[in-house]
């Protein structure tokens, strides 16, 4: 898996069940009144041919979403006045209710850190080389945003 | 001539039956031209290069992009966005 | 302390450092997309004639707070598609960087996640019967929202 | 004759110097009536009285509200909210 950090930002992308009280410890600082933190998890869900989800097979182009992670964490610290940023994305198979992605935002007020923690999970989930598999009770499992059945 | 690595990923490298291979192409060759001659040797990737993206040494570029050798293509499905 | 627990929501008024993995782990449920958490920090700060702070101490009027909270809770529920909330709050001396306050919700969406998660600290703020006091390095301390030194 | 519970918070507490008291008053005192009693009792109270908010039995109340026998009456100064 891979691992790096630039100056006070953190980018994890790992194949094992995210740790939100660490993503949270990590960006906490005596600089911050407030951090915002996303979690995305597995939500429960039926086909329109009524199959149920059982779990998200997750696959990233690690290289790529490493850097992009980086770069989403720059450009929100030049929009907002960020003290540190922490993303973790899980690969691999997540089951209902558990935690894909998690992204914590430390700033000196509450708003710019909801305002930058929103921007980042939109941008990450519009711009980010990680794609996702459903996984349906059936054994059938369909590419999210294509109609192809596998 | 040069030589690109050329990487597919989610429905992509399922559909191609491999997660990467090597491209042998003239040195005047662009993204789009690796595409087609891609769309040609795997039946069925066409249908989905509408709305593919392509990023060359993991950064984003454009069809008309002009490849160098030993560049790494990768074919960019639809990011997993949207849904939640 | 005082804990309650009311349908989906849990509220918490407690004298010991927040576990805000736990926070996060109480909301996450398989009808739910999203988890929107916020944590209240102290932040450092000097005041204008130089002291620098050390820690806040908290103090609620408990048995209105956690009413309060719970009635929080539910208006969020009736604006916002909510999952589950949960509202933690520290009471007692809090240093640098610890955590006041911890506020999750989970949505089926994370935009109902963010917005809830939002209303609910803003409004926390503005109406839960619980104050600050403002303790200096040099041994005073200050009711924060006045000018008595204590 | 009514008895109610009178409690002290955060600034207030330090300036009555106790967390709580008892007080005596005629069946038709208010919430007002009862917050003037404490600021003839206590030097130093009525300064902050105009920015105090009033909770009987914990809830909000007005100046106006007439307190009965056996009330919980909270002294609310201003809350933690605004420095984040």
């Amino acid at each position: 898996m891979n691992k790096a950090q630039a100056n006070s930002d953190w980018i994890e992308i790992l194949a094992r069940p995210l740790d939100v009280g660490r993503v949270s410890d990590m960006v906490a600082d005596p600089a911050a009144g407030g951090i915002a933190v996303f979690i995305g998890t597995t939500r429960a869900e039926t086909s329109s041919d009524g199959r149920e989800l059982v779990a998200l097979d997750y696959e990233a182009y690690e290289e790529m979403a490493v850097q992009q992670l980086h770069d989403l964490a720059r450009r929100a610290r030049a929009k907002w006045p960020v003290v540190r940023t922490v993303i973790v994305h899980r690969i691999g198979r997540v089951p209902l209710s558990e935690a894909s992605v998690a992204i914590a935002v430390s700033a000196p007020h509450r708003g710019d850190a909801f305002e930058a923690c929103r921007w980042l999970i939109d941008t990450l989930k519009a711009e980010a080389a990680i794609w996702k598999k459903e996984i349906w009770a059936d054994g059938t499992s369909t590419w999210s945003g294509h109609d192809r059945r596998t | 001539m040069k030589q690109i690595e050329v990487k597919f990923f989610a429905v992509l490298r399922d559909v191609a039956g491999v997660p990467a291979l090597r491209l042998e192409m003239p040195d005047t060759a662009t993204v789009g031209d690796a595409a087609g001659i891609l769309a040609e040797r795997f039946a069925g990737l066409g249908r989905y290069l509408p709305r593919v993206g392509y990023a060359v040494n993991r950064s984003y570029v454009k069809a008309d992009c002009v490849l160098q050798d030993g560049d790494e293509l990768a074919l960019i499905p639809p990011v997993s966005g949207g849904n939640l």
